[in-house]
């Protein structure tokens, strides 16, 4: 599974045809369906790093978001099966998260234009890409100087490319991004006179405080962030305590060990409040003292105490970091809050060492230019625009009117891969190649420098945009004719050589095979770019306030985004639909939450369709009553509603910002800005949930214990006794007596055949204090595995198919997660750690792999039967479906195809993604996870031709690769000095209903509470 | 008086008679038939003989019993990934212009065919051969393994004595896992299911 | 000559065992003659049924069991309830056929074909259901240990592999008993028509004529027959209850399971018992051999395997809560208050409250009560399996899995079905054999002597 | 198929039908006391006064029964365990080859080739008088009952009048 090196041109793979051996696989699981007569296509010529039945894997780098992840592409017989993190690079250190993984089924979209198509009437016909060019070479000639473009913000060669041609062809070019973080950057010029977003050390800081920043949920750097706080707050002797103040408590709020449901719009008041508390160390002191303690717990709603707590702590501990401004949160107060947060991290004497400028990244234009473009659109000065990577039509409030000043425009282009909303309000469409078809580069921050390269042919007949932009510029001519670049590739290379060190074509190659230059990634846990400066904090006016909200409705409205779906880019990749929001557990279906004391107050019910109504428009929705809302707030996620962006997203769900007001003249979009009447409508949905119970009624099942008893190398049943609570148990000691010799007897019976010799026992370790329930092992594993999506339907019936699934649920802070009184008498022994909020534990859920499995001997077919290394085996060809094995297995883990899913789960061309190597399943047999045996096997099978044994570490399952949080570990438990064998040992390491002895072969260690400071 | 009653008692004696029979013995996986049925001395051989051959015709008549036979090429020449990869790997038009952009044919039967593969190659376009043995999609056999495992004429163990066949055809029922489990029983080698079945 | 009027045995006024032997083979053989349109009607429900359950069955082959309620973690539902419904119906035919007759209970003769009858053709029924559930029917086969090219057997430590034997025997034998008894009637039969039935019946006859041989080894492979079938009909039921028992399902792992089982199969078996003779016997006008006599027993059997399962209700409560086990009274709280609570009441009031009714006599003895409340039993007994099945598995040890199921078209189309499947054949053998057994009567009734008295008991 | 009955001549003799059983087992006694060993008695249902009167010795249909369960029992449990040993599974964490559940299936293939052996008796030992042809009459299926006496002509004048005194409502000769 090494990472080759790419060594051959583009021309060679262009004779590259699919090898008919093992492509697809998407052939319905049929007993023995071979009579019909198959047709080998060998290659007509053989590429060296092709070999078939071999992977060959590639370095990239992730645009899925700003973060500039780096990531290796799988692929086999010429096609990407896979997309996993670049272990050598900065930012993700080898993981990537669920919307990474999932451009994957960006590459593969039904919903992708196959061709340029130009606008005839109201429908598009498609036409060559000879004349597509010469007819944008003549729009741009005509539009003389008055051409617009608007591309998205990530930097690179290509960006550059675009900004010069604009220029050349004498126009203007915006580089925005919808959720751009403007108000931070802001902030930092008012505050620190750098016009930056700074990156975050997480990993280092020892107390987090987060106003509204969802750096959980894909904030500035998800991957970069979430390996920072796993570091930080996950337990490994200590750990660092993490509180949120926040109208909405959103996976990063879920993850906080005390969440104070704020007014919104008053985080930056609490902000100040806490400077104030630290007092006047920051040269802004002199004018925090307008902000007390006191005066802003009235208007927060939160107790004066535990600001007065919370800062003290935050200030004793060192670094600490403070962190704000999620779009969840952007309220027309987005810049004070974000300024108040720089004073107080200053203020804790934070920047520079959790708080790094110089490493961040560079967001583009803002709304701002977005605004300028708008208007000159407005006042017909835009004779041409070209959209390149945008799709403002959707990801603008309705009410920022983009939609009807760009019908303003005589002649639109647009280079999108999928036909969105924008594109279909195009004259022009170009269709851009994906990412991994693409040449390109990205520059996510300054030292990171991403590579991409062509891990395959296209599978349409696009072009790179870069190429299409050459070759209009040769038919233009004028000023454009000084693009006189073959290829864009070529371009790009050149644009390489100032990098180069050395011989260029050396250095090339490597850069290729590394996916980029960078900084060689550091063992420790410190993230960005040490070459950070702390720049003092200036003096900004403070005018913090409770921002105003338009119209009159009872309820702010809080439009966030989708933790998967983001500003509604995902919408399209079944993935990202079907992997349930690890909030709400929602799939699918757009929703509205509101919290449950309003639910309760108002009478509505879960499902239950609700109208809500602002002064910008309506929308009806499903109501979700959701524990972790601010009782004035209803909160509801962006990605759904689109109207095109083909079959999987259109029509899917309303679009809150279809009731946003306009931004007016801010220079963001203030999403939460708005209030809202809310209606009944009286119908009901139900809605496509994969929650059972949420509650773990004292079976143990995510399992937690308090800071101090971890520290002290307590068990969870010494926890549990220790605070008063026996656990409950079901074996005495003499029944566990009279099963350890049944056991010792029954293991000597079962020698026999292969079960006679010595195997490894694969086993895997799960560490609760670190998973975040981000669920990117749940993508990881529907992308290894050739899960079917089963839709919105059958996830309603439960038929949802996730082989591993993360369980959210809730508890009531048990006394044992209590702190002693604080000084401000006991205030917070009654509000409980998460502020009398229930506390969610995640955890994720997989086949346990059981030593005495139940599913196992009920099975009447051996369908369901133990190898000899320890493994759960399902034979899929030998199941005949009585499901009696799902029905005995303790953990419902088990999953069954009540359709032909093979068939339907992955219309043209999403199969091409199915990993050929794990056997589709075809309708009416069970399936589960394997612990991804087609990796065992493949690791021993190489092992065996390079004649050694296996090395631990040297292969692992999907969902351990992808964790960013690097919760999972996966192993031999039979090596003592295997990773998985040593964490295992560790004391809060339990397993799931052990009272049923079953044997899991998957070992939990107990989350830890961090208790509220004395 | 009671033969209706003496039919129905033969009847049911046949057929418990049968049954303990049918377990008696149970029917194993047919084994291997003779390895070469109709090889060929003469290496004089048209295109349209192939109809009469056994096994597919192929687009190509490629003569393994020349290449293989003859010729004694090695088999992973052309199958070349077969010991690095479950996958024996088909060769690329390319390797077979290796030798054919200068070796044209003996014969004119020969010369035909080799014109039709040079004619491929100018026009780019792969071979379609047609497939002879092949697993069912839920069966994964590493080739790299076996070929390890069993030595020189692993190849032949299922394919039979190729070298000897003017036109491959399938001698083995290799798609039928009781040929498999016939074999890793002999051997005393691994009945895991998990083995080739994920 | 004199002949003297035969000496009747004392149970004879109760079966008002008035008849000669001749009257009895008449009565019976009028029986075969041609139905009435009410019959025909009857039939043509029970094919019209039939076929929609077909119809079902073949959507579910071409599409998957998706059709179906199934909502997991409840992967068992109506089928498999419906399954052990049936097998439960069959086992009062053969603890009728088979255990009274080792008792030497007079009663039993009358009834004892009919209710035979009915155990084979529902254990029939019962047999297709574990083809119908499963994922793959076209497989099903490979449930069986027959030799194959790739040398796999069958796992005999599955519960499921061993109702295909339970099942399989208990259809072999109960059927070959049903058949062996025909034998002698259906020669009677045969003597008694013409033409081509008097062929079609003189081969079904196996050449059978009363000699003193026959008899001599036929009434005693009869017995051993008899001894046989009690120890099966027992056990097929309990092995039935061990699907569930010999699972770690909360509400299914109970030791009670194979009596509880067996007792509830007997009940709704002799529900379903009542429920077919009633109107039978008014349909073929043999009220003078199926007497309230018979009707009163089959009440106290009733009223007996009732309070049996009312223990067994009660015991598995007292037990949840007992053995302090939280996933075990989890389960059988939500049983009686949980989504499915309906369900769960109407088992216990269609099973443990209603057959307490049958203390009274004037309830046993009047078939209108009696048949409404074998109905009641028939719809209890079903939601019991129901209810163990689906509430069971809705809520079992994971909470974040708990879900809850509702039937659909499929599963109502497939129960239709079975219940057409069985009516089919019911209808069509009480048409064409002997519904009540002629040589068993006729034992009973001792025949004329020329001197009074000196009967041999 | 064909069985190995043999070919079925007509036997010679008389046959008696009568109505009162008393008058029948009368005869049948009175025609074995003077050595006649030859008889077949038809009747309608099973009854014991025949049955004494004939003096048969019990049925050995159970020896078949016993072994027939026997036999079931040893192949319900040969079968299962080498079968489990023939390919050798672990599931659950059992034992290969584990008896307590192998019983069930024993046990059900005693009853049921044991049921099978029975009846395979009943027709086996019906089978040894399927030889010869018997003169019948459809009324013995119905309420009267039948003596046949085989003998040879010059006996049948004599037997006939000796069953009509005994009771027959009707004899015929069969030859």
């Amino acid at each position: 599974m090494a990472d080759e090196g790419p060594t051959q041109t583009l021309d060679r793979r262009k004779f590259l045809t699919v090898l008919g051996v093992t492509g697809g696989g998407a052939v319905a699981l049929s007993g023995c369906s071979t009579s019909k007569v198959e047709k080998l296509v060998p290659y007509l010529v053989q590429s060296e790093d092709q070999v078939p039945g071999v992977p060959t894997w590639y370095a990239s780098t992730c645009t899925e978001c700003a973060g500039g992840c780096g990531v290796h592409v799988k692929t086999r017989e010429g096609r990407a099966i896979k997309l996993e993190g670049n272990p050598d690079h900065p930012v993700n250190r080898g993981k990537l998260c669920s919307r990474g993984q999932a451009s994957l089924q960006g590459l593969y979209n039904p919903g992708r234009i196959k061709s340029p198509m130009l606008r005839s009437g109201d429908s598009f016909a498609e036409i060559s890409w000879d004349d597509a060019i010469a007819r944008l070479a003549t729009e741009v000639n005509k539009a003389a100087g008055r051409v617009a473009v608007l591309s998205g913000a990530g930097p690179g060669t290509f960006s550059d490319l675009l900004a010069d041609w604009t220029s050349a062809a004498g126009g203007t070019m915006v580089r925005w991004e919808p959720i751009g973080h403007e108000p931070i950057r802001a902030a930092s010029r008012a505050v620190f006179g750098i016009d930056e977003v700074p990156s975050h050390n997480f990993a280092d800081a020892r107390y987090i405080v987060s106003f509204g920043a969802d750096f959980l949920d894909g904030w500035l750097s998800p991957m970069e962030d979430q390996r920072g706080f796993a570091a930080s707050h996950g337990f490994d002797g200590d750990s660092a305590r993490f509180v949120s103040f926040s109208p909405r408590r959103d996976l990063t709020g879920l993850n906080a060990d005390e969440w104070h449901a704020v007014a919104p719009g008053s985080e930056a008041l609490v902000a100040l409040a806490m400077a104030n508390v630290i007092g006047g160390a920051g040269a802004a002191g002199g004018s925090l003292s307008a902000y007390t303690p006191e005066a802003v717990a009235a208007q927060a709603g939160i107790p004066a105490a535990s600001i007065v707590r919370v800062a003290r702590a935050f200030a004793a501990a060192r670094p600490s970091l403070a962190v704000a401004g999620g779009a969840g949160n952007q309220t027309r107060g987005a810049v004070e809050l974000a300024t108040a947060v720089h004073i107080l991290n200053s203020v804790a004497g934070n920047v520079g060492r959790t708080v790094l400028f110089g490493s961040g990244p560079t967001l583009g234009d803002g709304y701002e230019g977005l605004a300028r473009l708008m208007g000159a659109m407005d006042a017909n000065q835009v004779g041409l625009l070209l959209v390149h990577d945008a799709n403002p039509v959707y990801a603008l409030p309705k009410s920022a009117g983009f939609a009807q000043r760009l019908a303003k425009v005589p002649f639109k282009v647009c280079t999108s891969l999928y036909l969105d909303e924008t594109a279909a309000a195009c004259d022009l469409l170009l269709p851009n190649h994906h990412a991994l078809e693409r040449w390109d580069d990205a520059r996510p921050r300054p030292g990171v420098v991403g590579l991409m390269q062509p891990v395959m042919e296209p599978v349409f007949q696009t072009r790179h945009t870069g190429d299409v932009l050459l070759q209009a510029s040769q038919k233009a001519g004028g000023a454009l004719a000084r693009f006189s670049a073959p290829s864009y590739e070529t371009h790009l290379k050149d644009a390489w050589r100032s990098r180069a060190t050395g011989d260029f074509d050396t250095f090339w190659i490597e850069a290729l095979a590394r996916g980029g230059i960078y900084p060689d990634a550091s063992a420790d846990g410190g993230s960005a770019a040490a070459t950070a400066s702390a720049p003092a904090a200036g003096t900004p006016a403070l005018t913090a306030a409770l921002p105003a909200f338009d119209g009159d409705g009872e309820f702010v409205l809080a439009p966030y985004p989708h933790p998967f779906l983001h500003d509604g880019r995902g919408s399209n990749r079944p993935w990202l639909l079907e992997n349930p929001d690890p909030v709400t557990k929602l799939t699918w279906h757009s929703w509205i939450e509101l919290s449950t004391a309003t639910a309760e107050r108002l009478d509505i019910r879960r499902g239950e369709i609700v109208r809500l109504i602002s002064p910008h428009g309506e929308l009806e929705a499903p109501a979700f009553p959701y524990p972790g809302l601010h009782d004035d707030v209803i909160a509801a996620p962006l990605g759904f509603g689109h109207t095109q962006y083909g079959q999987f997203a259109k029509d899917r769900g309303t679009n809150p910002l279809d009731l946003v007001g306009p931004p007016g003249n801010a220079t963001f979009i203030p999403y939460v800005s708005t209030r809202v009447r809310l209606e009944k409508t009286g119908r009901f949905k139900e809605l496509a949930t994969t929650e059972g119970n949420p509650r773990q009624l004292g079976r143990g099942i995510a399992e937690a214990m308090p800071l101090d008893a971890a520290r002290r190398g307590l068990t969870v049943r010494q926890a549990y006794i220790e605070a008063g609570h026996g656990k409950h148990e079901i074996n005495t000691e003499l029944e566990m007596e009279a099963i350890q010799g049944w056991r010792d007897e029954t293991i000597e019976a079962r020698k026999l055949g292969n079960y006679a010799t010595e195997h490894p026992a694969w086993g895997m370790a799960i560490d609760l204090s670190r998973c975040t329930g981000c669920s990117a092992c749940v993508t990881a594993c529907y992308a290894e595995n050739n899960i079917p999506t089963v839709g919105e339907d059958d996830v309603i019936r439960g038929r949802e198919m996730t082989w591993i699934r993360i369980e959210r649920y809730w508890e009531d802070p048990a006394p044992a997660a209590h702190g002693a009184l604080d000084e401000a008498g006991g205030e917070h022994a009654a509000e409980g750690v998460t502020h009398g909020h229930p506390e969610a534990r995640f955890i994720p859920m997989l086949c346990q792999h059981c030593e005495n499995a139940p599913c196992e001997p009920v099975c009447p077919v051996y369908a369901a039967y133990h190898t000899a290394d320890g493994l759960n085996g399902q034979v899929y060809n030998r199941c005949v479906g009585t499901r009696y094995c799902s029905n005995n297995c303790p953990y419902k883990v088990r999953y069954f195809n009540w359709y032909k899913y093979n068939e339907r789960s992955w219309p043209e061309p999403l199969h091409l993604q199915l990993n050929p190597d794990v056997t589709v399943r075809g309708r009416g047999v069970m399936e589960k996870c394997t612990f991804c045996v087609q990796r065992i096997r493949g690791a021993q099978h190489q092992a065996r031709v390079e004649n050694r044994a296996l090395r631990d570490g040297e292969f692992t399952t999907a969902c351990a690769q992808a964790c960013p949080s690097d919760a999972i570990v996966f192993g031999d438990m039979r090596d003592p000095d295997s990773r998985v064998a040593q964490i295992r040992s560790n004391p809060r390491g339990y397993h799931v209903l052990e009272d049923t002895n079953v044997r899991p072969a998957v070992t939990y260690l107990a989350k830890v509470l961090h208790p509220a400071e004395a | 008086m009671t033969r209706r009653l003496a039919l129905f008692v033969g009847g049911a004696a046949v057929a418990g008679i049968a049954g303990v029979m049918a377990f008696g013995a149970p029917s194993r996986a047919q084994q291997a038939g003779p390895a070469v049925a109709d090889s060929i001395a003469s290496t004089y051989l048209a295109a349209s003989d192939t109809a009469d051959l056994r096994g597919p015709r192929q687009p190509i008549f490629f003569r393994h019993d020349l290449h293989a036979g003859q010729f004694k090429m090695q088999c992973q020449y052309c199958h070349y990934s077969v010991n690095v990869s479950p996958e024996p790997g088909i060769p690329s038009v390319e390797t077979c212009m290796g030798c054919h952009a200068i070796v044209a044919g003996s014969d004119s039967g020969g010369r035909a065919e080799i014109r039709k593969l040079r004619q491929a190659w100018s026009e780019k376009k792969p071979i379609e051969w047609v497939r002879v043995h092949f697993l069912p999609r839920h069966v994964h056999f590493p080739h790299q393994v076996h070929v390890g495992a069993m030595g020189p004429n692993a190849c032949a163990t299922c394919h039979g004595d190729v070298s000897r066949m003017p036109q491959v055809f399938k001698v083995n029922n290799v798609n039928n896992m009781g040929w498999c489990i016939s074999c890793h029983v002999e051997r005393q080698v691994t009945r895991d299911c998990t083995a080739c079945h994920y | 000559m004199t002949t003297s009027a035969p000496e009747l045995p004392d149970f004879a006024p109760k079966l008002r065992l008035t008849q000669s032997h001749a009257d009895v083979t008449r009565d019976v053989v009028a029986t075969l003659q041609t139905p009435s349109r009410g019959y025909y009607m009857l039939l043509f429900g029970a094919v019209a049924l039939f076929l929609v359950g077909l119809l079902t069955f073949l959507v579910l082959v071409k599409d998957g069991l998706g059709h179906a309620g199934y909502n997991p973690p409840v992967m068992w539902s109506v089928y498999i309830t419906t399954f052990v419904f049936w097998v439960g119906i069959g086992h009062a035919g053969t603890l009728i056929s088979a255990i009274l007759f080792l008792f030497r209970s007079p009663w039993r003769t009358a009834v004892y074909r009919a209710t035979e009858a009915m155990t084979v053709f529902a254990v029939m029924t019962a047999g297709l259901f574990p083809i119908i559930h499963i994922g793959r029917q076209w497989i099903f086969y490979w449930l069986l240990p027959y030799p194959n090219a790739r040398y796999l057997w069958p796992n005999f430590k599955s519960p499921l592999i061993w109702d295909v034997f339970a099942i399989s025997t208990y259809l072999t034998v109960s059927t070959l008993f049903l058949i062996f008894g025909l034998i002698p009637d259906v020669a009677a039969v045969r003597d008694r028509v013409k033409g081509w039935r008097k062929f079609i019946y003189g081969q079904l006859s196996l050449g059978w004529q009363g000699t003193d041989t026959q008899w001599r080894h036929y009434s005693r492979a009869y017995l051993y027959m008899a001894a046989l079938a009690t120890p099966l009909v027992l056990s097929v039921h309990s092995v039935v209850s061990w699907d569930f028992a010999s699972s770690i399902v909360p509400g299914w792992h109970g030791t009670i399971f194979a009596p509880y089982f067996v007792a509830g199969a007997i009940y709704s078996g002799i529900g379903m018992v009542l429920t077919l003779l009633i109107p039978l016997r008014k349909a073929l006008r043999i009220e003078h051999m199926i007497t309230d006599y018979h009707f009163d027993n089959l009440s106290k059997l009733t009223l007996l395997t009732g309070t049996i399962l009312f223990y067994a209700y009660a015991m598995e409560y007292f037990v949840a809560w007992y053995s302090g086990n939280t996933f075990e009274q989890t389960t059988f709280f939500r049983r009686a208050f949980g989504p499915m609570w309906w369900a769960g009441w109407t088992m216990i009031i269609c099973n443990a409250f209603v057959s307490q009714l049958l203390w009274f006599r004037k309830i046993r003895t009047n078939l209108t009560s009696l048949f409404v409340i074998s109905i009641f039993i028939n719809i209890g007994m079903w939601f019991e399996r129901y209810v163990i099945i689906v509430s069971s598995l809705s809520n079992d040890y994971v909470p974040w899995a708990w879900d809850n199921m509702n039937p659909t078209w499929a599963d109502w189309g497939i129960l239709a079905g079975s219940f057409g499947w069985f009516g089919m054949y019911f209808l069509l053998f009480a048409r064409t054999f002997p519904i009540v057994a002629i040589q068993e009567i006729k034992e009973m009734i001792p025949m004329p002597r020329r001197r009074a008295g000196g009967g041999h008991h | 198929m064909r069985l190995p009955i043999p070919k079925r001549k007509t036997v010679p003799g008389v046959l008696a039908s009568f109505e009162h059983i008393d008058a029948a087992t009368d005869a049948i006694r009175d025609l074995r006391a003077r050595g006649h060993r030859d008889l077949t008695v038809y009747v309608s249902h099973p009854n014991h006064e025949i049955e004494d009167a004939m003096g048969h010795s019990s049925s050995p249909v159970r020896l078949f029964t016993l072994i027939g369960g026997l036999t079931g029992c040893a192949a319900g449990f040969g079968m299962t365990i080498w079968m489990s040993r023939d390919w050798p599974v672990l599931v659950g964490g059992k034992p290969i080859a584990s008896i307590p559940p192998y019983v069930v299936i024993a046990f059900e293939l005693t009853i049921l080739i044991g049921a099978l052996s029975t009846l395979f008796a009943v027709a086996l030992l019906s089978l040894l008088k399927a030889g010869r042809k018997i003169a019948y009459d459809p009324r013995f299926s119905d309420d009267r009952i039948g003596v046949f006496v085989a003998a040879r002509a010059g006996d049948a004048g004599a037997l006939e009048q000796s069953l009509r005194a005994a009771g027959a409502v009707e004899v015929t000769r069969a030859a």
